[in-house]
């Protein structure tokens, strides 16, 4: 058996009258890539934002490593190693790529504005870390080149890469993909896909939200699938592939059978 | 009335999200863009409506470039959209939706009644709840209400976004079934679904979307066992 | 349009550090030459029609830059609109009025409770309201800086109506006299204060304190996504901003002698907010700029002096439509190097 | 502090109170409406309400030349006088209102530039405009003749009722009832809702937007014309910043009731009225905007929605 890294258990979650997310039930283990799909509207951002604290359950509660996130601050939880993208791209437009990335490791820094002041020795050591571990994780994306540009002078595929390296660097143990091959051609999911797989073999865990059966089918673990906001299947991908509910969720069934 | 989209190109802030589509709907035929998510479907019907703005290409409707026309005024030629998802107004009684969807009408008074009658006829539902707020109704209801909203305008051409979405199967059997007895009641419909299953049944013409371009045309009924379809959504190496 | 600080900022890092340094150097005793340009017969255009070139040169253009730059790390730095920024001056102007007058305090050590009053202010407004969306924010600014005017007028520690007159002026300063007769000394002590204003925001802006002002500014429900803690950082944004706006109400009041509460009402605040506008929200040179012209040219021409407000307004409303970023912009740039890369 | 105030004069405070408040409802509605379809607040509107009050007096003294004494009018001179005044008052700041819109916020909103950009161009429209009434006016107060009796018509547990105060109420009132029936019943009122619910989906329904806009600021503005009017023909004097204060109660009161909501701003308009009457009474009456300021702090951290948010869904302008 696996460790679960994130549990969430009976997650309900309704906007007026729309249950958005009813009852879900579902967990990460620790080192896998787990991939969330479904039709549109079926939950899985919501999913997405009832982890990261944007917003509060109706009802349910989430375990992140044996604890509950219940009423954390959206920082905090990112503080305890949860970080994100997000499917409308969202960098920090008028900030360097290298600015970006920094700005989410400071989460873990301790030094503060009297120490940024007057340049005391932790807060400059702190910095040049933080530099260089940026620099790293830019270089891992394969965008280091970028370092010094805006982000929203990024051509798109980059500023995609770059949202993947800025939620690296608050140095997460879960990783949440919102649609990250949105937009690739096929040669850009490829390099996407092994690029994903680095980031696993490096310890991390992913649970990514993708439309992209090829890609998900290419990667994942384990996937789960969401429809009408409940859980209908979560399994290994070739058999939620063939299994008659998903196709019936995706494709509809015919009308005569209904 | 014939809709036709000529080399259509539409960037959604740096994507491109529709990359040169061109189709066709010819007066009362039920037309499906059918096709995965991301694929471009409800930007195609946004830009139709004139929600977003054209790069280059042109949408013609009954021979003219209506691309710069802004979007209140498409309503006033004959083309009425239904909203994806949950598009109503919350705030508002079902009825008081239902008469936002003849807004901008010529005859407004006197076809009210006639119209309302109409939509009550398709959606007997919407009738028991006439003073209900929208925001209250199920998902199933919503849905009801944004289309018959749609039809109150007497569209010449209805867009139809996701019908089915977020409903249970025996909805979404039943809304198909009264898109089909809209068209017969003359209403061209261009219809973008995700549930390929209905939607090819229903309708005349597909065509499937792949990532902002159009990769196949064929007739409904000769694509619900075509593999493509199935690739579309599920990828490939299913079965 | 150019962008001159591109431009400017071109230059800079074309050079090596020995003229980087002589440049600073140069440009400083340039400035701190400045006062004596309105001595020479060519040059007696810059006395203004009601006050000496000298004079103005410390007040309004050396305390409006001061001001502007504080408020700059509030409105151009964090996003935060504060409206009330006035209140903030007010509270270090009447600081040093009641205490110099009334204990045996003098204007320096007057200085750090002054700040210290306007920073706790700032801190006790914005625990409850920075948690407010932007225009409730500014609502609420306005109205503090408001109370702030009222209580002030309803006391009788602050003298009412009539103000607090007869304060001193601060001691020598090695030696230089600070009084009436030598604004010069003033202009010195000014520029020193903006200079120290200045370094502390470049410092913290290419750190950590800076990244999380401009991450809230961008984007905020990102920022806390991040890991940000963003109250935190717009308390001490607004707290930092206050305690200049604190110390420049200190250097006010010792200069000008007698203060009452017509000259802290709103339209100081919104005076400050289009110098930081006008010059460029967010970018120092911007804000000095801004300013600097702000403060003089109403100055300079008489018709203007008593339409001063009215220009203001005018400048914010044609500044947002035409240039939304002002006149010199917050960086639009990338390093040099970045971009000789993208067009090789 | 002197609680002994309030037993002696409780009426004659609530109906002065009723009085402000509504003029504040009537002030509020101009914030609330341009809330409703922006979601922004429109901060000129203070000087929109300063406009008018000098157009009364423009009207009053200038127009129909009635002399500055505390003679009142009768007649047909009272009538044609306030009803062409209140007109008056209206256009004026119904017609600043719309300007306003076109000159700070329409190509901003057009360009999509974030909201404290169009933020700083409203508080810039407003600065223009009390500046130049200040000049204009050699920043002296500006006087208006009475127009109302101010005699009493009876007692009530010790209230004066005199014949102007219960005018105002009753106008105020019939006017604010009025847009509540206009938004909730006519076919642009539900455009106005149907907008401040979405935007994308009123487009669809063939609503033209600029327009909407532009309807919501006249609307808005028309209102606060009325409320100048009354304040006039109660208070008497105007001055080039008689807006300030004015406009930040309103505004308080709009937030007080649930911004955008149009029920909330009659709600929170006289309950603020109310408050600030009987604080004044209470701890003197230069500690009034400080009261108000106070609840509005309070408000915006207790129930940052108002006291009627949860009504926002429904009856959202």
């Amino acid at each position: 058996m696996s460790e679960k890294l994130i549990e969430l258990n009976n997650v309900t979650m309704q906007f007026g009258g729309v249950r958005a997310l009813d009852e879900v039930n579902l967990h990460v283990n620790k080192g896998e890539i787990c991939a969330l799909i479904g039709p549109n509207g079926a939950g899985k951002t919501t999913i997405f934002n009832v982890i990261t604290g944007v917003y509060q359950l109706t009802s349910g509660s989430i375990s992140f490593q044996g604890s509950d996130l219940k009423g954390l601050k959206r920082n905090i939880i990112t503080k305890r190693g949860i970080a994100r993208t997000f499917q409308n791209v969202r960098l920090f437009g008028d900030m360097t790529a290298l600015e970006n990335v920094i700005t989410a490791s400071d989460v873990h820094k301790k030094s503060g504005l009297l120490g940024a002041l007057f340049g005391t020795p932790r807060s400059r050591r702190e910095e040049r870390e933080s530099k260089a571990r940026a620099h790293e994780l830019l270089e891992f994306l394969g965008i280091d080149h970028r370092a010094d540009q805006l982000g929203k002078n990024l051509p798109y595929g980059d500023q995609r890469r770059l949202e993947i390296a800025r939620a690296l660097g608050t140095e997460p143990k879960l990783l949440l993909l919102d649609e990250p091959a949105a937009g690739f051609n096929p040669a850009e999911k490829k390099a996407l896909a092994e690029t994903i797989l680095k980031i696993r073999d490096r310890g991390y865990t992913v649970l990514l939200i993708e439309h992209d059966m090829s890609l998900i089918m290419g990667i994942s673990d384990r996937v789960i699938v969401l429809d009408f906001g409940q859980k209908i299947a979560d399994d290994l991908p070739r058999n939620v592939q063939n299994d008659p509910k998903v196709i019936a969720a995706y494709l509809g069934v015919p009308a005569d059978a209904s | 009335m014939r809709l036709e989209i000529k080399d259509l190109r539409v960037h959604y802030g740096k994507i491109e999200a529709i990359k040169g589509i061109s189709f066709v709907v010819n007066e009362g035929e039920i037309v499906t863009l059918i096709g995965a998510n991301g694929a471009g479907k409800t930007t195609t019907l946004k830009t139709i409506s004139g929600l977003r703005k054209v790069s280059s290409g042109q949408i013609l409707f009954d021979g003219e470039d209506i691309s710069n026309v802004p979007a209140h005024e498409r309503v006033d030629l004959g083309i009425s959209q239904s909203p994806e998802g949950r598009g109503i107004f919350p705030g508002m009684t079902v009825l008081e939706n239902l008469e936002m969807g003849k807004y901008n009408r010529k005859n407004r008074k006197i076809e009210m009644n006639e119209d309302l009658e109409m939509v009550y006829g398709l959606f007997p539902r919407l009738k028991e709840r006439a003073f209900q707020a929208g925001g209250t109704l199920s998902g199933g209801e919503q849905q009801m209400l944004a289309i018959g909203r749609s039809l109150m305008a007497r569209p010449k051409v209805l867009l139809l976004d996701e019908p089915s979405m977020g409903l249970a199967p025996q909805m979404i059997a039943n809304i198909f079934r009264i898109i089909t007895q809209i068209n017969k009641q003359g209403v061209t419909i261009l219809l973008v679904e995700q549930n390929a299953q209905q939607a090819l049944q229903r309708a005349h013409r597909a065509y499937i979307l792949e990532t902002g371009n159009v990769v196949k045309e064929a007739k409904a009924a000769d694509l619900l066992n075509d593999p493509a379809v199935r690739e579309a959504y599920l990828g490939t190496g299913a079965h | 349009m150019i962008n001159l600080r591109d431009k400017g900022a071109d230059l800079w890092e074309g050079w090596n550090r020995p003229k980087r340094i002589t440049f600073v150097f140069a440009l400083l005793v340039v400035i701190s030459l400045l006062p004596f340009a309105g001595n020479f017969s060519f040059s007696s255009f810059l006395n203004t029609p009601s006050a000496s070139y000298q004079d103005v040169l410390v007040y309004p253009i050396g305390m409006f830059i001061l001001m502007a730059l504080g408020l700059n790390i509030v409105v151009g730095k964090s996003g935060l609109l504060d409206l009330g920024y006035v209140a903030f001056f007010a509270i270090g102007a009447y600081t040093d009025a009641i205490l110099t007058t009334k204990t045996h305090l003098n204007t320096w050590q007057v200085m750090p409770i002054g700040i210290a009053l306007a920073m706790l202010s700032g801190v006790l407004l914005g625990l409850p309201t920075l948690r407010l969306r932007g225009d409730y924010l500014a609502i609420v600014t306005l109205g503090f800086g408001e109370i702030v005017r009222i209580v002030i007028l309803n006391s009788s520690i602050t003298g009412g109506t009539n103000g607090v007159a007869s304060i001193p002026n601060p001691p020598s300063v090695l030696g230089q006299k600070l009084d009436l007769n030598h604004s010069v000394n003033f202009f010195w002590i000014v520029l020193v204060m903006i200079l120290l204003v200045i370094w502390m925001i470049r410092r913290f802006t290419v750190r950590r304190p800076g990244r999380a002002w401009e991450a809230i500014r961008q984007d905020e429900d990102v920022a806390i996504l991040m890991g940000v803690p963003i109250l935190r950082y717009k308390i001490w944004s607004f707290s930092i901003g206050a305690a200049i706006g604190g110390a420049a109400g200190v250097i006010f009041a010792a200069k000008v002698l007698v203060i009452a509460p017509d000259m802290f009402t709103f339209n100081v605040s919104v005076l400050i907010l289009s110098c930081v506008v006008f010059g460029g929200m967010g970018n120092i040179w911007g804000v000095v700029f801004g300013a600097t012209m702000l403060a003089y040219v109403p100055q300079r021409i008489r018709f203007i002096t008593n339409a001063r407000e009215l220009v203001f307004g005018l400048v914010l409303i044609i500044v947002m439509n035409l240039r939304p970023d002002g006149i010199l912009p917050r960086k639009k740039r990338e390093k040099l190097s970045a971009r000789k890369e993208k067009s090789a | 502090m002197n609680f002994s105030v309030v037993g002696g004069q409780f009426w004659s405070l609530m109906l002065s109170g009723l009085m402000l408040g509504l003029i504040y409802v009537l002030i509020s509605l101009g914030y609330t409406m341009v809330y409703g379809v922006l979601r922004l607040i429109n901060f000129a509107n203070s000087e929109i309400f300063m406009v008018a009050t000098f157009a009364a007096v423009w009207a009053e003294t200038g127009l129909f030349h009635h002399p500055i004494t505390s003679q009142p009018l009768h007649g047909f001179k009272l009538f044609y006088t306030f009803v062409a005044t209140l007109i008056i008052c209206m256009l004026a700041s119904g017609l600043t209102a719309v300007v306003v819109e076109v000159v700070a916020y329409r190509r901003l909103r057009a360009r999509g530039t974030n909201r404290l950009a169009s933020l700083i161009s409203a508080i810039g429209a407003s600065i223009v405009l009390s500046e130049s009434a200040r000049i204009l006016s050699h920043s002296r107060p500006q006087q208006s003749p009475r127009l109302l009796e101010k005699t009493s018509l009876g007692e009530f547990g010790g209230a004066n009722l005199r014949v102007d105060t219960i005018l105002v109420v009753v106008s105020a009132l019939l006017l604010f009832f009025a847009v509540d029936r206009f938004v909730n019943k006519t076919r642009l009122g539900k455009a106005l809702r149907a907008v401040s619910m979405s935007e994308e989906n009123s487009k669809l329904m063939g609503i033209n937007l600029n327009r909407v806009i532009s309807i919501a600021f006249l609307i808005g503005g028309l209102l606060t014309g009325a409320a100048a009017f009354f304040f006039m023909t109660e208070y008497e004097s105007t001055k080039y910043n008689v807006g300030f204060n004015l406009g930040l109660a309103a505004f308080t009161a709009a937030v007080l009731g649930g911004i955008g909501n149009l029920r909330g701003a009659l709600y929170g308009g006289i309950a603020l009225g109310l408050v600030e009457e009987f604080a004044a009474a209470v701890i003197g009456s230069q500690w009034k905007s400080v009261t108000v300021f106070v609840i509005l702090v309070l408000v915006l951290l207790v129930k940052p929605n108002g006291l009627f948010g949860e009504a926002i869904q429904q009856s959202r302008v």
